[in-house]
């Protein structure tokens, strides 16, 4: 196994607020590994420190590149997802005024690195049509492929914004709630999804999710957070029988 | 617009064949437009002049929508390019005329000499749209847009300046274009017609380009970053970086607008780099609609053929502010999407044709 | 008698359907609770009864009136008030500019000074400006300003969302108190049990569509709704 | 440019004349910078409401009541609805568009147009020049520079219309009301607020205030219906100086510029136009946010 | 108290700005609107325009908006009133007079659009008005490009009837005229004013652009040719549209200078007044000579203190003809003000147009354009004549002494003084210096 992302020591302070507070973790190549925590417990500010949106108040980010770790700390987002590092938004966050299959062809040029190619058609070369085409067959959006994204229901939305983290081949995939607001079909859908991608193309993901069935059912590996902190970090049977991490989720009911 | 035939004729046969037969297809369309765009130069003269002039201005507008309606960054300082073209080509035509008239002989140094200056306007523009662009694509919305009006007229304070003596201060440089002797005959490069087609030409190959940037990988990355720059970002695209290129490519069309328009009205004015001409581009792009291909030409159309008919009644002309103040008001309150999506919509309501906000035209 | 009756709305954000029909009743002071996991149609609901995504169709009637096109501000005038997901306490005023703003534009309101004895942990930071206050103490200027209205009908929006176990227990006292004064409560929970703990009935959201609704006893007996829908189950629950 | 005959210069007379200058941009800055604030809306057509204040002052003074203090007060209410209806017709069903900002940019423009027109055709080209209060009608020599008195007394004005301001934005219920509009319109309806109603009363009230600089400018300037054009450029630069939506960034701002205008000719005799804008791409890049921060602040 | 005094004259001077323009425009607006109709009526028979024989038409291009529309506005009541009067008396050879007028916005390619479509699509015969310097310069090669004559009447810039060629800037050719005197002939006036006062140090104050510079380097060149003993010590050059002079002021107050000469115009002369008062300029400075002070400015209401130096293009009172009395006398029936030289030149483009077309018979541009080289014409202004070599008025400079006047309860100029400004006087005077004279 060899780590593809890695923490250390990462810190994010606001003001007195202690947000993330000190996490290190080193994600394995092709695990699926799942965060969870109640809410506030800092697993955004940590997605956002992992894709440079946030820069850390202290501690590195170390991302799997051609010759080792490379250290992408306070590197801005478009360099983190070059990096090799992909994410999807817990809040849909896609361009919503093009069609889906516009989402997923600009993603591909942003990988391809055409981005500067301002004369050819966007459409018109062969090989990046088949990989946009090979793409939306794998989320099963090629039916609604000419679409205009905000004509389309929460779930398809959900599904473009996998779409989108998929089509930059990323070494490691952030998801952040795959399933949120899905109904149940379309959360089997998602993480078959995510299991089949794993599995076919050894791709990583570091998951959070409410659903705890889906992460019961989808994770090589579980970590809790709780107020910004690594709570517990293990198999999915030793974490879901930690008395802490009960705890954590069931606030004073436990008492 | 006319020159190497062979090979286009058989090409325009079956154009043009393809264009009758079968209805109101695409070629058909064009057709039209080519035969319409060429007869305007058979037009009462000044209706050339106007057209000439519209055809300017929807460059500007364009160009300027480049930067404004695929990328979303509104600029009110594309004036200081406009300005930047039509200086570049007032100064180059002023001071290396005669030394181009020395190289190639006189006989055609005229077309030499604008070739020349329009290609060094262009460069100019681009010249200063680097540093400009650079520091101004780091910010965003309004703070854009108000830094962009402070270069604008920091442009115009230049220029009022004076600066070695090179732009003439308040009374703008005069441009003479000269004329050519083919055959013996003395043909004028600011003829009207000639002139038409020479811009026609110009603003057709761009406006083709800016069509071609839009639908390009570039403008794919464009209209994301319009949509969601964080999510662009995300997906590995250096947002800044691509927004500045963009800058850049609009200055550069902008540019080639004011090089037109300093052949045409014969003068580089101070004014083309106040932020009242910079307005001009916003405002046709509004009033014919940012989100179409074809919304800054509409708009620019309306602007310039709307301010025409008002001149042509002595008592609207004399108080014409009024009634184009109220038109920009009426035409922003009530054409939500600008009048290329009112005609949409109209189009939609009487053929019942299906019309999208977005792209309508720019895909099509 | 409902009180407060939703019928069928459907509403949108731009141009995306969140809403598919969904209908709701009410009585005059009755708790009820709408559950559902995130995304699934629960702040919207919220949202569409306050006026502030008004639904495309349906009707939404308020004590016999129709209150579907009313603007948010007329819906607040006539007794209806929201504790929001996201708190938003406004930031620049302090805690007690938020509770007096509040106080001034309802009707009947209650005293200022009753919602610091109702918190007192509010007291000390009267001065402090919403921006600087700690997510909880955010959680409770937001009810304190929606019960110093002394709404007729109170509508909270996961009110127990990051909120220490400790403040969450004195937050469940606090409804309880109102609720004995007749106020009628609409509440969305993630946190199940505080919403079974107070809630007489509930509703149960997914997808834009309510899925079932019955007391809290035929929920809490119905595992497999649990599991689907609230993912509730197993090791959280 | 001769330095040794200028420096000396620097004295009283140019700090007065660069704060009576900042004291006439403050008020018609503070109210873009208000309506910025709480609405959102950049308003281009608040220079010609300046001019309108100017003009209505005028007319009261001629033809209505030959008294100073009630043409001011008069006019600054006068523009102040004008203001009103102006947001109420063509603004307010702008809010919810999605491309809204740039609309009401156009809206605002179109209405410098006609508040020009309108004027021309009314009171006709011509420059007026008003008559200064006849209490302030005498000059004021300090050292080497002399001064109308009746600059110290706008000073005096603006200073108490900024303090007065203040105090009602961050000090009373009403005040409070605009702050949190302002920060949260749709928590503030769903408390309750009126926001059109409010909107139209902050719109009113920034209307007032530049109806109040205009008409405060008419016994220092002459009145014609280009008085606006130069000013609202002018407010703008001030106001991103200041930050968007500061009431203290619009005083500062609006000092800063009437005294780089009163002193920097002096020594630049070729940056008059070129200063301001300069300073603001400065501020732009080096601190967007303008040197102070939102509403009440 | 001298100055307080002056103050309360200029109150009294102050008319109701409301009921006097009230009065003005539902006249104008109520003629405009038959005008307008009557075009609308035109263009609905199919732009049969250039047909119609019986018409001769003008162009009249001015500023009509913007902050330099009063110059505009002055302009049409003159060329309005002389539009009623020839058609009131039979018109032109018989045929109608027909003025159309276009705004130039000040900017010179909305002058150029105008100025070809009055020509292409209204069928003009002839051309007048432009205000701005920089927009004549940039108007008149055009003029020559489609062969129509242009007359001048506001625009002052010596370069516009220096003949190409003669200096860098000089746009001078056969087609463009002026009738009125230009920036060089009022300098030559200033100087020689100059010369007869006490005054050592001379200083000025300017609009930033090429005319408040132009106006400096003239009045100097001159005061050396003519051999006035000055010293040039200071000049100040605040941007159109400045709100603030008193930075400008002090400057100029500082150098201490003797006498100043300023080109200020417009609302900013106005401002510029008031705020000099206020810092005690009239008290400091012996004398001021305001060059363009009595244009505009002239009527009423005017700002010009009493007892300064200002000169005009032309003067109600000067020279005392029956043809200036009968205008004057007209004028201010007609519109109850005295009138400015921007009424006046207006009105007598008109007039010269009329001539030209009635002693050629023809309305051919050519023709006109050989009548108008070397017409000998008089006016209000006097009798004068289009020198040949550049197509300028030889019309005098008028300087005079600013003095209210209870009769007409205006501003006028008493004592005046008119320096005859012909090629001669200013080609001795500026011998050494490398401006063109534009005479």
């Amino acid at each position: 196994m060899t780590t593809v992302l890695e923490t250390e020591e990462l810190r994010k302070q606001f003001g007195e607020l202690v947000a993330v507070d000190g996490v290190s973790l080193a994600i394995d190549d092709a695990d699926i590994t799942s965060i969870i925590g109640p809410n506030g417990a800092g697993k955004t500010t940590f997605y956002n420190l992992l894709t440079g949106v946030l820069k850390p108040t202290a501690g590195t980010v170390r991302l799997k590149g051609d010759d080792g770790l490379v250290d992408v700390t306070g590197a801005p987002p478009h360099e983190v997802a070059k990096a090799g590092l992909s994410r999807s938004y817990q809040i849909t966050n896609i361009f919503e005024g093009l069609t889906v299959r516009e989402n997923v062809r600009i993603a591909r040029i942003s990988r391809d690195g055409s981005r500067m190619d301002f004369l050819s058609r966007a459409d018109s070369d062969p090989d990046m049509e088949a990989d946009v085409g090979e793409i939306l067959t794998l989320t099963g959006l090629t039916d609604i492929a000419e679409t205009p994204c905000d004509q389309l229901s929460h779930g398809q939305k959900r599904t473009v914004e996998i779409a989108l983290a998929l089509a930059i081949d990323p070494n490691v995939f952030l998801m952040d709630e795959p399933t949120a607001g899905m109904n149940p079909t379309e959360t089997t859908e998602i993480v078959s999804l995510i299991r089949e991608l794993n599995e076919e193309i050894d791709a990583t993901f570091v998951v959070t999710e409410h659903d705890m069935d889906v992460v019961r059912d989808i994770s090589d590996r579980i970590v809790v957070l709780a107020d910004g902190a690594v709570l517990a970090d293990g198999t999915p049977t030793e974490v879901l029988n930690d008395e802490r991490v009960t705890e954590a989720y069931l606030g004073s009911e436990g008492q | 617009m006319s020159g190497d035939e062979d090979g286009t004729r058989t090409g325009l046969a079956a154009f043009g064949s393809a264009a009758v037969t079968d209805g109101w297809t695409r070629e058909r369309i064009s057709l039209l437009v080519a035969i319409g765009l060429v007869a305007m130069a058979f037009a009462p003269s000044f209706q050339v002049y106007l057209f000439t002039e519209f055809l300017i201005i929807a460059l500007f507008a364009l160009g300027f929508n480049l930067l404004y309606g695929y990328t979303g960054l509104l600029s009110f300082g594309h004036g200081l390019f406009f300005a930047g073209g039509s200086y570049g080509v007032a100064i180059v035509l002023r001071d290396l005329g005669p030394v181009i008239a020395d190289v190639v002989g006189s006989g055609i140094a005229p077309v030499v000499t604008f070739a020349l200056a329009m290609v060094i306007a262009v460069m100019i523009v681009v010249v200063v749209a680097i540093p400009v662009g650079w520091l101004s694509v780091r910010l965003e919305e309004i703070y854009f847009a108000l830094i962009t009006l402070a270069f604008g007229m920091l442009g115009f304070s230049f220029i009022l300046q004076n600066p070695g003596g090179i732009t003439n201060g308040t009374d703008g440089i005069l441009v003479l274009l000269g004329s050519v002797e083919i055959g013996g005959m003395d043909v004028r490069l600011g003829d009207r017609q000639l002139y038409y087609f020479l811009t026609l030409g110009i603003v057709a190959s761009a406006t083709y380009t800016i069509w071609r940037i839009v639908n390009s990988p570039f403008g794919a990355v464009c209209k994301a970053i319009r949509e969601s720059p964080d999510r662009a970002a995300a997906l590995g695209i250096d947002v800044t970086h691509h927004r500045w290129m963009t800058f850049i490519l609009s200055a550069l069309f902008v540019g080639i607008a004011g090089a037109l328009m300093a052949g045409l009205a014969s003068v580089a004015s101070p004014y083309h780099a106040h932020w009242t001409n910079s307005a001009t581009a916003v405002v046709a792009t509004v009033i014919g609609g940012a989100t179409f291909f074809a919304g800054p030409i509409v708009g620019a159309f309306i602007y310039l053929y709307v301010r025409w008919g008002i001149s042509r009644f002595p008592a609207l002309e004399a108080h014409w502010e009024l009634f184009f103040g109220a038109l920009l008001i009426a035409v922003v309150l009530y054409f939500k999407i600008g009048a290329v999506g009112g005609l949409l919509l109209l189009r939609e309501r009487l053929f019942g044709a299906e019309t999208s906000t977005d792209g309508g035209g720019e895909t099509e | 008698m409902s009180v407060l009756t939703v019928e069928d709305i459907q509403t949108y954000y731009g141009n995306s359907h969140v809403l598919h029909g969904v209908s709701l009743e009410i009585e005059a002071g009755e708790v009820v609770t709408l559950l559902g996991r995130n995304g699934a149609g629960k702040t919207t609901t919220m949202r569409s009864i306050v006026g502030a995504t008004p639904p495309r169709s349906g009707s939404i009637t308020y004590a016999g009136e129709e209150i579907t096109d009313l603007t948010p501000d007329e819906i607040n005038a006539r007794g209806l008030s929201l504790v929001p997901e996201d708190r938003r306490v406004f930031p620049t005023l302090s805690v007690q500019e938020n509770l007096v703003l509040a106080h001034n534009l309802a009707r009947d309101p209650r005293p200022v000074e009753e919602m610091y004895e109702l918190f007192p942990a509010l007291d000390p930071l009267r001065s402090n400006n919403g921006r600087n206050l700690s997510g909880g103490e955010q959680q409770m200027v937001a009810v304190a300003r929606a019960l110093v209205q002394r709404p007729d009908v109170l509508l909270m929006d996961e009110p127990t969302e990051g909120l220490a176990p400790v403040i969450v227990d004195d937050l469940r006292e606090i409804v309880r108190t109102v609720v004995d004064e007749d106020v009628t409560v609409l509440l969305t929970e993630q946190n199940v049990d505080f919403a079974f703990d107070l809630a007489e009935r509930g509703y149960i959201i997914d997808t834009g569509e309510i899925v079932f609704d019955g007391t809290v006893e035929e929920i809490q007996e119905r595992d497999d709704l649990l599991e689907t829908y609230l993912s509730v189950g197993g090791v959280d629950a | 440019m001769n330095f040794t005959t200028l420096v000396p210069l620097i004295g009283i007379g140019d700090i007065v004349v660069g704060l009576s200058l900042g004291s006439r941009l403050f008020l018609i800055a503070v109210g873009l910078s208000l309506i910025f604030g709480v609405l959102g809306v950049l308003n281009f057509a608040h220079g010609a409401l300046y001019m309108l204040g100017a003009y209505f002052a005028l007319a009261v003074t001629t033809s209505v009541v030959d008294n100073f203090w009630l043409a001011v007060v008069i006019g600054a209410l006068a523009v102040g609805v004008v203001g009103a209806l102006i947001e109420v017709a063509t603004i307010r069903p702008l809010y919810e568009r999605a491309e809204g900002e740039l609309d009401q940019l156009i809206v605002t423009f179109g209405f410098v147009l006609i508040i020009h027109e309108l004027v021309r055709f009314i009171w006709g080209s011509q420059p007026y020049s008003m008559d200064t209060p006849a209490l302030f009608d005498f000059s004021v020599t300090v050292g080497a520079s002399t001064f109308s008195a009746y600059r110290i007394l706008v000073i005096g004005l603006a200073a108490l219309v900024m303090l007065s301001l203040w105090l009602f934005i961050t000090r009373t219920y009403f005040g409070s009301l605009v702050r949190g509009t302002s920060s949260d319109r749709e928590m503030a309806s769903m408390l309750g607020v009126d926001v059109p109603r409010l909107y139209t009363g902050v719109f009113f009230l920034g209307s007032v205030l530049a109806g109040l600089g205009g008409a405060l400018s008419a016994p220092l300037q002459s009145t014609s219906p280009a008085l606006g054009d130069q000013v609202i450029i002018d407010a703008f630069i001030i106001v991103v100086i200041g930050g968007l939506g500061s009431m203290t960034g619009a005083f500062v701002g609006a000092m800063i510029i009437g005294l780089l205008q009163s002193i920097g000719p002096q020594f630049i005799a070729a940056g008059h136009i070129a200063i301001p804008f300069l300073a603001m791409v400065l501020v732009l890049l080096f601190r967007p946010e303008g040197l102070f921060g939102g509403i009440g602040e | 108290m001298e100055k307080d005094q002056r103050k309360i004259e200029n109150k009294n001077n102050q008319r109701s700005p409301i009921r006097a323009s009230s009065e003005r425009n539902s006249r104008v607006g109520r003629r405009r609107f038959l005008q307008s109709a009557g075009v609308v009526g035109a263009v609905a028979l199919a732009g049969c325009a250039d047909d119609d024989e019986d018409v001769v038409r003008l162009g009249a291009t001015y500023i009509f908006s913007g902050f330099a529309s009063l110059y505009g506005d002055e302009a049409e009541r003159g060329f309005e009133m002389a539009e009623e009067e020839i058609n009131e008396n039979g018109g032109i050879n018989g045929q109608e007079l027909e003025i159309i007028q276009r705004d130039t916005e000040g900017d010179a390619d909305s002058a150029i659009r105008q100025m070809n479509s009055l020509v292409e699509e209204d069928g003009v015969h002839g051309l007048f008005g432009l205000d701005s310097s920089g927009v004549a310069q940039a108007i008149a090669p055009q003029a020559e490009d489609i062969g129509m004559p242009y007359m001048v009447t506001h625009a002052a810039t010596p370069f516009l009837t220096s003949p190409v060629g003669e200096h860098d800037n000089s746009v001078g050719n056969d087609y463009v005229f002026r009738n009125c005197n230009s920036l060089a002939q009022d300098m030559f006036g200033a100087a020689r004013v100059a010369e007869e006062l006490d005054a050592d140090e001379w200083a000025t104050i300017g609009p930033d652009y090429a005319f408040g510079y132009e106006t400096w380097d003239y009045f100097r060149d001159f005061c050396e040719g003519l051999g006035v003993d000055a010293e040039f010590t200071e000049e100040q050059y605040p941007a159109l549209e400045t709100s603030d002079f008193s930075p400008y002021i002090s400057a100029i107050l500082g150098a201490e200078p003797d006498g100043v000469i300023t080109p200020l115009w417009g609302a900013d002369l106005t401002t510029f007044v008031s705020q000099a008062d206020d810092a005690g300029w009239f008290d400091a400075i012996d004398y001021t000579l305001f060059s363009v002070g009595m244009g505009t400015d002239l009527p009423a209401g005017g700002p010009l203190p009493g007892g300064q130096h200002a000169s005009t293009r032309y003067s109600p009172f000067t020279p005392e003809t029956d043809e200036n009395e009968t205008f004057r006398e007209a004028y201010y029936d007609e519109y109850d003000t005295l009138p400015t030289y921007n009424a006046e030149g207006a009105y007598r483009a008109v007039y010269m147009y009329k001539e030209a077309i009635e002693s050629t018979g023809s309305t051919d541009a050519d023709d006109l354009v050989d009548a108008f080289n070397g017409m000998e014409h008089s006016g209000p202004v006097g009798d004068y004549r289009l020198e040949e070599r550049t197509n300028q008025a030889v019309v005098p400079a008028i300087w005079g002494v600013v003095s209210y006047d209870d009769g007409w309860e205006s501003n006028v100029l008493d004592p005046v003084e008119v320096y005859e400004a012909g090629p001669e006087e200013l080609e001795s005077a500026l011998e050494g210096s490398d401006l063109p004279t534009g005479v």
